[in-house]
């Protein structure tokens, strides 16, 4: 299967977890920010899943690119424009590669060039990070995204809405960490990562 | 002079209005720009609409200003993909831009206007 | 524990809306009355509608916001006239109640959210 | 002629005043503030001539705390806590003495316990206070009054929306002490100086 394909694939699997999962993830967000993650990124999904329908595609960069550009326009959250210029920056290094970690540590840069979080801020990059490092490793797989979701618990969020509460943050996984892991456990489903 | 004008991007559209009506009182000749919320209804903010009022202002230098870190990324965002100076602001969305825009209809440059800011800078 | 409420004031009937949309999203728990403008059409404030909304809250203590300089002598003078414990905070109105409010809603004490305030003090 | 008749003969001369130059206060406003003010002192007298038509009154103290509970309501702007104010602190004053400057004095003292302004910060208590220091020593005339007003032109604001334009506040008649400039002649008019 081409890459493109699988990394539709891929993208369904995201989209279901995270309709599926909607409450959740608004529960999540609930206790820490404003309750609203899962609705954004259902209605984010939602967009895209119309548009790669209306489209097809031969190469990742215009499929990267119109799922990022969706994105920033539909999910209305902090959480649009970090996955957005995740999938804007994997359009532009596609072009240079389609290899798995290089692409997915360019969505990383994305992500942290927009929102600024570095490791241990509690956010999506704590999920992002250490995902990104087992790819290059060819380490990734369900224990390391369950254990790199669950470090987020016992964070402080310094990042975010989030940060308003300070050390009252702690104790709750962050719902863009949880999003993040359904977007991994995507890849391994679908096989974007098989070599 | 170039024409400098303001944009504000809000999470809520009655924030947005209504910073907009109390700037005006002040700032009747500068051009104000505002996006509040998804839209009428939702709260939150987006690239596009804030695109569309940077693209929309007869200004093509503008003072930016948000309230909450999530518009600030889509301000970004949309100044990236602009050919318009926009510089964004962190302080406070109410005072600072109602500073900015009093200053700038009483016909204070930019760097005076931004002495004036810093003196409110804010981590937001 | 004593039940703790917010009041913001300001002079736009639209700000004051739009804040308390966007406060309530993260403390939907916590009592938050809101004054905007001499009226929904008048920019401005007043003292009775201050002190009136201070008397409608549910909560006996209170910690109190606003826009410009003039919002803050109506609240004095409000305060001044109820019997309720209100505190003002001369931060900045989005920012200030909204952090207030997301820590009153975790159940955060006055004493510790006056900390994190401190943090934005701000001369208005 | 009773002091209450004397001060209410002011207060229409006050009323009068406020609602001819209205525009003039505007204008003046404008150019250092949100161009309101005479507009919102002539909402607050009307709405004090209202009430002191349905009332009759015997003593200043009852007289005050009407004027300035109105003016509270009814103003919208700064102008109305800090006039209020002073006839607040007026009708207290009253009840201790109807001395003139007695009374203004703690006028004056309403005035500052709200705005906590002092002289040179180009407000109403640049023409407050150097009125209220020459009825002390008995030499209140226009003359004092028009160069107290005048004085403001050339201060900077630091309180009140005129403080937000720094140095662009310089060279403007400071609105509130051109009311208060009215409000002073009005006294003067009615013969309320007069012992
Ligand atoms: N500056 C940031 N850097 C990285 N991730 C962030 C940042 N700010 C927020 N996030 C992520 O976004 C998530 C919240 O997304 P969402 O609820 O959609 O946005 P909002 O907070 O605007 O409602 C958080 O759980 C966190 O993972
Ligand atoms: N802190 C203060 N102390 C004393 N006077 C003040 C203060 N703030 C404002 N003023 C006076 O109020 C006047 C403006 O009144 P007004 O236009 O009615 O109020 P606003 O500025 O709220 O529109 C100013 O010209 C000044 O004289
Ligand atoms: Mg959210
Ligand atoms: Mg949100
Ligand atoms: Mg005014
Ligand atoms: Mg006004």
């Amino acid at each position: 299967m081409a890459q493109t394909e699988k990394w539709i694939k891929s993208f369904e699997h995201f989209s279901k977890k995270i309709t599926d999962e909607k409450s959740f993830l608004n529960e999540l967000d609930s206790a820490i920010g404003d309750g609203d993650h899962g609705s954004n990124l259902t209605r984010g999904v939602a967009a895209v899943n119309e548009k790669l329908e209306q489209q097809s595609y031969d190469n990742l960069s215009d499929l990267f690119k119109d799922i990022g550009m969706v994105l920033v326009s539909k999910v209305g959250g902090a959480s649009g424009p970090l996955y957005g210029s995740a999938f804007i920056s994997m359009a532009k290094q596609s072009k240079e590669s389609d290899d798995i970690s290089s692409l997915l540590s360019s969505g990383l840069d994305g992500i942290t060039k927009r929102g600024k979080a570095e490791t241990g801020e509690k956010t999506m990059v704590d999920v992002w990070a250490p995902a990104v490092d087992a790819l290059k490793e060819g380490t990734l797989d369900q224990s390391v995204i369950d254990s790199a979701l669950e470090s987020t618990k016992d964070m402080k969020a310094t990042k975010g809405r989030a940060s308003y509460l300070g050390d009252r943050s702690i104790g709750h996984i962050d719902p863009g960490a949880q999003s993040s892991a359904y977007f991994f456990e995507s890849l391994l489903e679908a096989g974007v990562t098989d070599e | 002079m170039e024409k400098t004008g303001i944009i504000i991007v809000s999470h809520v559209y009655e924030i947005a209005e209504g910073i907009h009506r109390l700037i005006k009182e002040v700032a009747a000749d500068v051009d104000v720009q505002v996006v509040g919320g998804v839209d009428i209804k939702e709260i939150g903010t987006s690239f596009d609409t804030t695109l569309a009022a940077i693209n929309n202002s007869s200004a093509k230098n503008l003072l930016a200003f948000y309230d909450l870190g999530s518009a600030k990324m889509n301000l970004e965002m949309a100044v990236e993909m602009s050919d318009k100076t926009v510089k964004i602001y962190d302080v406070p969305v109410v005072e600072g831009s109602y500073t900015a825009a009093a200053l700038l209809q009483a016909g204070v440059n930019q760097e005076n206007i931004e002495e004036q800011l810093e003196e409110m800078h804010n981590v937001k």
